[in-house]
């Protein structure tokens, strides 16, 4: 055996700290992009990513990822897969595209960061890796949906949505440039490597894929369980940091920093993920309740590792685990009502039967959320279709952007909390979106959300049009509708008959 | 007639390629115009635009003297993506761990001499934290670059890096098993930190890291810095361990000057495209001008160390040269 | 330096032959595995492969084939599909998979062949493609069935198929090793490149992938498509050999291997296709008819492509366009009932629904090949399942091995063509098989099928155990069952004609045996069967035991009494006008001999006193 | 006038082509890269299968099946070269494509 | 809430893979390489969840074995989407762990 083991020189390629002496180490290294917990150079060379791989092996093995992964796509184009694919199940794929292809190349740049700004050359080297699997998966998730913008223009979002101000787009960026566009290194790895890629792609990337394996999407789920592997590893770049903040006396501003940051990811995918699984899937293909898969991935998985690096809970727990209860089911009323205003077909998809499992999964649905579709469905029966759009606008979180509401049904749960800062009002929809906004209020005053633009005078006149234009509907592809033209009621009709 | 604007019929490609009115390839579809946060030059991110990370893309990216009105226009010639990187670099490691196999078969690293072993020691191997520089450095294009095309171009420069930092760390490795006793994998820190020959390339990259406009920080990195360490390091390195019995590391900096190539090819058409563009040139020249010398410096430093090779310095920067004349300089 | 075009150099890599000193020419490329036809030095050296690859782009191309082909099986290896796929797809996957990979490593040493006897150095090479192309597609043919074995053993058959006898096998083997395995360099390029890898791949490789990709095995489907994008190359290999042949006084040569083994190939895929395109694939995820099929590949471009070549149609071919009406459903209705004998589990595919298609595509379908099914259901709807499988062997023809056979019905068409050659009697389906044998008879004069063993005494003892055994029933795996466990039969219960309990004829159960010494092999031709049955029937027998003897085995396994008639036996002839042989009379006061043919048909009552 | 309007230039971008029908014959135009347009038989010379499910790279068609590929600005075989493509009349008025297809039968090529 | 609570407090560690050849080849190591520890599979057809109490170990020979082929450990990747607990990656093994014990 004539080569060297990677184990042998690996150590090696990762001593490349040294000390600068034509400028200075904080100009090399400026606090605010490399490391504001101050914690000297000597303490990062500590950091030891726990997932390692060489450059050698990581193109080899990427090369292998993307053979396979182009190869079904290419090979299953010919199956008519799309042609008869169920709406729902195709809005999920809009939603998915629009949400995350950009994003993902985002990531590139803050991956750039941890490899520029970091003070650990473990995490340099690393984040050179995480720099490239950004890149990979957003070339993957645009070229998949490209083939698709023949059959519908709304996946044209998968390469638009970001480019506009749709509010569902603000809503992600936000949080986004939040968490891992205007962090220093050390906090984008706890926030973005930690709770966002630890914790929570997980749902989106490999939750959703046994549906659509059970749905027949091949191609849909080999390319995200793919791209999920490529997580599997650098991801881990967020728990040798913690450890280093650990003990170096930072574990409070390392708690801190997952605090904001998980509460911030949660309340999107509970929107992206949430909503698709349980009312988008039809329900002979679901695989599990949204509910069962955070306590598999999330409650189960994520933060039994939190504990073992030493990090507690975040300190809203008790109100997240209600939230899982709730957030979802709220917004799929309000996607649904406000349908015109996404770039998917959102269906309403509460049949009798749909609303049995959901019952089921969530005992108390009916009586809370079932009371505020039985309106909506009555309506229909009807032919008041008009009935159905609020034509009134909500209130917006401040934080997460995303319309405040909360159960409905006698205990009056949703409420808005309010702050007054520097003579402006803000909003929020739970105490917890709030608490974020205090811990940093110039970074989050300036935000408007799309309400706010509305009163502002950005979106003038304020007029329906003009807003929908504002966020690209009618201009990129048009509005949503139903995405099963109403059909769902057919079983109310039915029953109503009997 | 079909038209793109017109809601009602299908699109055949994304809706900001239609206007080609031609099939797009591959790497435009998944390549180019994928960053948002240049549409208001006065708040790129969500966040409020006083914050230390929103400045410093106003300040770095937005307000860099180097402009172009449409920088989403910009090719790369090689119109690289993700998927034919990993095919091509996957080829090119499995040759050099073709080399590495056959050259540590043959006990190449027993037949060094002494005398070339001290060279390697101080000059091959604290090389590693020279490559790893421009690693950061091109992250840091990668970071505030204005569009993709130019951002992936910058990426895959970056993971070139990391290629040769490790396998300089392996050789380094290599040869202190075989030579236990010359300080390898022990000794490069200091050498990079004091020793003479170093210290040109130290300063060149030090101040280039902290060239923190975007603009300049290319000039530098590319224009500059790159081709001294091309020539310097890789090439005239090469040369010298090729007339020291050194087969092995001649071929493993030709392998890392075919890296190079792809660099420079794009480095010269995103050139040649800011040129297009009045006020370019001169703000070019202008940094050119301000870290040329610095360059030629480093190379002087460097080459001056290497035995026998009398000749190196003035080659090594003669191609530097000859390299940026070709793009205007 | 920028890279040589392919075109610069390509000329040089093929230039390749020269004058050997030390050996003589006919040492270097003898005849026999050369060419026999002693095409001009002039000639060769003007070979040009029309289809032309380097080296480098040949491992680059298949390489990203490969990396296609194999990515799919393992993305697609985590679905479902193979669990719930039906049993008439695992029906076709087994059938598939035990007749093609080993056949295709054969098809290695013949490129090897080619790659060494060749006469154009351009030969040489693009055979030494060739090999490569062959030992991927069994190297692939291999790896995908493997991975089924876990569900069911029958899968070992990919393995196994071609080191057992089983007549399937034997069938197959005949046909290539006398078209691939056993010809010089020039016939058999013609024969494997031009006909079989041109004409005939593409039924089982294109035309299954339209059809797998309905049912979903996307697998499989990727899996064809991509073995058969290689036959573009090395299938070139022929064609320009038929215009050397014909441009040097060779063409009635050159003909007369189009002739052979456009025959030979047709019989052998019309099994391996035909039958799962019509009886396998579940109706509604049916693309097109085999027939269809065979008219859109075979036909149309076959015969333009013959045209082109300056050659002519085969002589046969009225005889060829009449066997596609019929060869394949005579042959499934075989299949089916010597269900036991395979290594797959057959399927009927003929319920009612399946059968008003049938008779849509082939016209008259219902009246001939209907009749037959009619008794088989019968008796399964009569809980006679013992009386749907066969008990006899057929005749085999010694050319294509294949059971004789021929569309049921009034038209008395399944009749066995003999030849006594050497002492010996041969039988053959068709007049175009016994030409086959005519043309060369001491290349198949050795060859027995399965059923001369039998006849010649090789089993012993001669049980249906044994012969199975021989077979590999039983040791590779069980033989073959009904795929659903007749639950097809279910939709006729209660149909007319079809009564719940059904309508055995008492001729059925007819319990003769043979006894005693005085017995002979002879073929029984039933009126309206479309097969033709071996029986060994005791000398002693009279006609009329004779002629209820044979109704066991005949029509779907045994025959209805038509009342008022009765049956009776004659010798077969040329017009099927022979005069019937007396009721009473002993069998052997006829002087039959060894595999003499003999009709038993129904006749008027009235009938009773014609004699001879 | 047998030229037959078969559709727009924007139905068929630089790289692409598609699959027509006019007056019962198949077609498939094709607008190579550099702006060429053709009018190709659509079906390979080779053997049954649809041009239009092939490959397009530069003027190089490479059809589905078996790779055989054509160039498409000649007609002729690219490999293998003793194939060819039968080419009908095409022009291009404004943005709309004519073509004519009378007394032109689609070539194929034995083996 | 009962069962929520015992789940943040339950030691499982284990990879979690995409089905097919890797992922028997895994499972059959796994079995190997952890004499005495007993895994649980849940098989959600786009991925299967093994898992085990406290630590497991996956190593490369065994799973050579297992594939009948050579096998290098970061091919592993190409099939491992996720993982409970952490993770430690040599050339020779994989391992899976909790430090504390809840």
């Amino acid at each position: 055996m004539a080569l060297l083991d990677r184990s042998e020189w690996y150590g090696l390629a990762r001593e490349t700290n040294w000390t600068p002496r034509y400028v200075a180490e904080n100009e090399l290294f400026p606090a605010d992009l490399s490391d504001p917990y101050g914690l000297p150079m000597k303490a990062w060379e500590a950091f030891d990513e726990p997932y390692k791989v060489s450059y050698r092996e990581y193109v080899k093995v990427q090369r292998e990822k993307d053979a396979n992964a182009y190869s079904v796509k290419a090979a299953l184009s010919r199956s008519k897969f799309y042609d008869s694919a169920d709406e729902g199940y195709l809005s999920l794929l809009k939603l998915h595209y629009g949400a995350v292809s950009l994003t993902e190349y985002q990531a590139c740049q803050a991956q750039g960061r941890m490899s520029r700004f970091s003070k650990a050359p473990g995490m340099r080297n690393t984040s050179t890796f995480g720099m490239m699997d950004e890149m990979r998966h957003t070339q993957l998730q645009l070229f998949f949906p490209h083939e698709l913008v023949t059959r519908d223009r709304q996946f044209d979002w998968a390469h638009e949505a970001t480019h506009t101000k749709n509010w569902a787009v603000l809503g992600g960026r936000h949080c986004m440039d939040d968490i891992m566009m205007t962090r220093d290194a050390i906090t984008t790895s706890i926030m973005l490597s930690f709770a966002f890629e630890t914790g929570l792609t997980n749902l989106q990337m490999v939750g959703l894929a046994a549906d659509s394996e059970a749905i027949g999407d091949f191609t849909f789920s080999n390319m995200i369980t793919s791209i999920q592997s490529d997580e599997a590893r650098h991801a881990q770049l967020g728990t040798p940091s913690i450890e280093i903040l650990i003990k170096n006396g930072k574990k409070a501003e390392a708690q801190k920093a997952l605090d904001i940051s998980f509460w911030r990811v949660w309340r999107l995918f509970a929107i992206l993920t949430g909503i698709p699984m349980d009312y988008y899937i039809p329900l002979e293909k679901r695989h599990m309740s949204f509910k069962e898969f955070m306590h598999e991935w999330v409650i189960k998985q994520f933060v039994r590792q939190l504990n073992d690096i030493g990090l507690e809970k975040p300190w809203y727990w008790d109100m997240f685990l209600d939230d899982i209860e709730n957030h979802h089911h709220c917004q799929q009323g309000g996607i649904w009502s406000w349908r015109p205003t996404v770039w998917w077909n959102p269906p309403g998809a509460v049949g009798p039967k749909e609303r049995e499992w959901l019952e089921k999964k969530y005992p108390g649905w009916n009586d809370s959320y079932g009371r505020y579709w039985d309106v909506i469905i009555g309506n229909l029966l009807d032919g008041h279709e008009e009935k159905t759009h609020p034509n009134c606008i909500p209130v917006i979180c401040n934080m997460c952007q995303i319309p405040v509401s909360n159960r409905p049904g006698p205990k009056w749960k949703a409420r808005v909390y309010q702050l007054d800062y520097k003579e402006k009002r803000y909003n929020f929809c739970t105490p917890v979106c709030k608490w974020i906004f205090e811990q940093e209020p110039e970074r989050y005053k300036d935000f408007e959300t799309i309400v706010d633009r509305m009163y502002s005078g950005v979106i003038d006149p304020p007029t329906l049009p003009n807003v929908l234009t504002y966020m690209g509907i009618g201009v990129v592809s048009n509005g949503g509708r139903d995405g099963y033209d109403y059909s769902w009621i057919n079983g109310y009709r039915k029953q109503a008959a009997e | 007639m079909a038209d793109t604007d017109d809601l009602s019929k299908p699109l055949k490609t994304f809706s900001h390629l239609a206007k080609q009115k031609r099939r797009p390839s591959e790497y435009e579809i998944v390549s180019t115009n994928l960053i948002w946060s240049t549409a208001d030059p006065k708040a790129p991110w969500a966040m409020s635009p006083d914050m230390p990370l929103s400045q410093w893309y106003i300040r770095h990216r937005n307000q860099s003297p180097l402009r172009h009105d449409d920088w989403n226009a910009f090719r790369d010639p090689d119109q690289m993506v993700y998927r034919t990187y990993n095919m091509l670099q996957d080829g090119q490691e499995s040759y050099v761990d073709g080399l590495l196999d056959d050259h540590s078969r043959n006990e190449h690293d027993k037949g060094l001499s002494r005398h070339w072993l001290d060279a390697l020691r101080q000059l091959y191997t604290p090389g590693r934290y020279l490559v790893h520089t421009v690693q950061m450095s091109s992250a840091y294009l990668v970071q505030l670059a204005h569009a993709s095309t130019v951002e992936n171009c910058a990426m895959f420069q970056s993971a070139d890096q990391l290629r040769w930092v490790q396998r300089i760390a392996y050789r380094t490795k290599e040869l202190s098993k075989n030579h236990p006793s010359l300080g390898f994998g022990t000794t490069e820190r200091r050498s990079w930190e004091d020793d003479a020959a170093w210290q040109g390339f130290r300063e060149l990259m030090e101040k280039t890291l902290t060239a923190y406009d975007w603009g300049e920080q290319l000039a530098a990195l590319n224009l500059v810095a790159k081709p001294a360490i091309d020539e310097a390091y890789f090439r005239q390195l090469g040369h010298a361990a090729r007339r020291n019995g050194d087969t092995l590391l001649g071929l493993l900096n030709d392998a890392a000057l075919i890296d190079s190539e792809r660099s420079r090819r794009w480095t010269k058409g995103l050139i040649d495209f800011v040129l297009k563009k009045d006020g370019n040139k001169a703000v070019l020249d202008g940094w050119v001008k301000k870290w040329a010398p610095l360059g030629d410096k480093a190379i002087d430093d460097f080459c001056a160390a290497l035995p026998e090779s009398p000749e190196a310095a003035g080659e090594a920067r003669t191609a530097a040269r000859e390299w940026r004349k070709t793009l205007g300089f | 330096m920028a890279m040589l075009d392919r075109s610069e150099w390509y000329d040089l890599a093929r230039s390749t032959n020269w004058s050997p000193r030390y050996v003589g020419e006919s040492e270097l490329f003898p005849e026999a595995l050369a060419d026999p036809y002693r095409l001009p030095e002039a000639a060769w050296a003007a070979y040009d492969e029309p289809y032309k690859v380097a080296y480098r782009e040949y491992v680059q191309v298949q390489r990203e084939k490969d990396a296609g082909v194999y990515s799919v099986k393992a993305a697609l290896g985590r679905s479902k599909f193979y669990d719930q796929a039906g049993p008439e797809w695992m029906g076709i996957l087994k059938l598939h998979y035990g007749a093609i990979p080993l056949t295709e490593y054969a098809a290695c040493a013949l490129q090897g062949q080619n790659a060494r006897f060749g006469r154009a150095g351009s030969m040489r090479n693009m055979a030494t493609f060739g090999m490569l192309d062959e030992m991927r597609h069994s190297q692939l043919q291999l790896y995908f069935p493997h991975e089924l074995l876990s569900r069911d053993r029958q899968f070992d058959w990919a393995h196994e198929a071609h080191h057992t006898k089983n007549w399937l096998i034997i069938g197959g083997r005949h046909c290539f090793d006398d078209v691939m395995m056993t010809r010089d360099a020039v016939t058999n390029s013609i024969m494997t490149s031009l006909i079989f890898e041109t004409a005939f791949t593409n039924l089982q490789m294109v035309g299954l992938a339209a059809d797998a990709e309905n049912v979903g095995d996307f697998t499989f489907a990727n899996l064809i498509t991509s073995v058969q994008s290689d036959e573009a190359r090395h299938a070139q290999l022929g064609m320009p050999l038929v215009d050397m042949m014909t441009r040097h006084g060779k063409k009635a040569e050159a003909q007369r291997a189009v002739d052979i083994s456009f025959w030979r190939l047709w019989r052998v895929f019309a099994v391996l296709t035909g039958i799962p395109m019509d009886y396998y694939i579940p109706l509604e995820k049916r693309h097109m008819s085999f027939k269809e099929f065979m008219h859109e590949w075979v036909i149309k471009q076959f015969d333009r492509q013959l045209t082109d070549l300056s050659l002519e149609r085969p002589w046969y071919w009225q005889h060829f366009l009449d066997d596609i009406e019929v060869h394949h459903h005579i042959q499934q209705g075989g299949v089916w009932s010597y269900r036991p004998t395979m290594w797959w589990n057959p399927v009927a595919g003929v319920g009612p629904e399946e059968r008003a298609w049938l008779d849509q595509k082939y016209p008259g379908w219902n009246a001939s090949f209907g009749h037959y099914w009619d008794t088989i259901i019968d008796s399964l709807l009569a809980g006679r399942e013992d009386l749907t499988q066969q008990k006899v062997f057929p005749p085999i023809c010694n050319v294509c091995q294949i059971p004789i056979a021929n569309r049921p019905g009034p038209p008395w068409k399944a009749r066995a063509h003999q030849l006594d050659f050497e002492g010996r009697r041969y039988h053959f389906c068709t007049p175009v098989c016994q030409w086959i044998f005519e043309c060369e008879p001491e290349r198949y004069k050795r060859h027995e099928s399965l059923v001369d063993m039998l006849v010649f005494g090789r089993f012993n003892p001669p049980t249906p155990d044994t012969v199975l055994k021989y077979m590999g029933i039983g040791v590779v795996s069980e033989g073959g069952r009904d795929s659903n466990g007749y639950q097809w039969i279910e939709t006729y219960r209660g149909r007319h004609g079809h009564g719940p309990k059904g309508h055995v004829s008492p001729l059925a159960d007819c319990a003769l045996t043979p006894k005693g010494n005085k017995r002979l092999w002879v073929l029984s031709r039933f009126q309206g069967d479309g097969h033709v049955k071996t029986v060994e029937i005791d000398l002693d027998f009279s006609m009329d035991e004779f002629a209820r003897y044979c109704a066991q085995f005949s029509i779907g396994h045994h025959a209805k009494d038509q009342p008022g008639k009765t049956l009776r036996v004659r010798r077969t002839t040329a017009k099927d006008d022979a005069a019937p042989f007396p009721r009473e009379m002993r069998f052997g006061a006829c002087e039959p001999r060894q595999m003499d043919s003999f009709d038993v048909y129904f006749a008027d009552l009235s009938d009773r006193d014609r004699e001879p | 006038m047998a030229f037959q309007k078969v559709c727009s230039k924007d139905d068929v971008w630089e790289g692409e082509m598609k699959a027509f029908t006019v007056d019962g014959t198949d077609i498939v135009v094709v607008h190579a890269p550099g702006g060429e347009l053709r009018a190709i038989q659509s079906i390979c010379p080779h053997q049954e299968v649809e041009l239009a499910d092939g490959t397009l790279e530069g003027a190089v068609l490479t059809c589905r099946m078996h790779l055989w590929q054509f160039d498409v600005l000649t007609g002729k075989g690219v490999n293998p070269d003793h194939a060819e493509l039968a080419l009908y009349p095409i022009k291009i008025e404004g943005d709309d494509i004519y073509v004519d297809v009378v007394g032109i039968e689609p070539k194929f090529s034995h083996a | 809430m009962a069962g929520k609570r015992d789940d943040e407090r339950k030691n499982s560690v284990g990879p979690v893979l995409r089905a097919g050849e890797m992922a028997d080849a895994v499972m059959q190591a796994l079995e190997e390489d952890n004499p005495g520890k007993e895994f649980v599979v849940q098989d959600h057809v786009a991925y299967l969840r093994i898992e085990t109490e406290g630590e497991c170990i996956v190593r490369r020979e065994t799973i050579e074995r297992a594939l009948g082929r050579p096998f290098k450990m970061p091919e592993l990747e190409v099939n491992l989407t996720s993982f409970s607990g952490r993770i430690e990656t040599t050339e020779d093994h994989m391992r899976f762990y909790l430090e504390k014990r809840l």
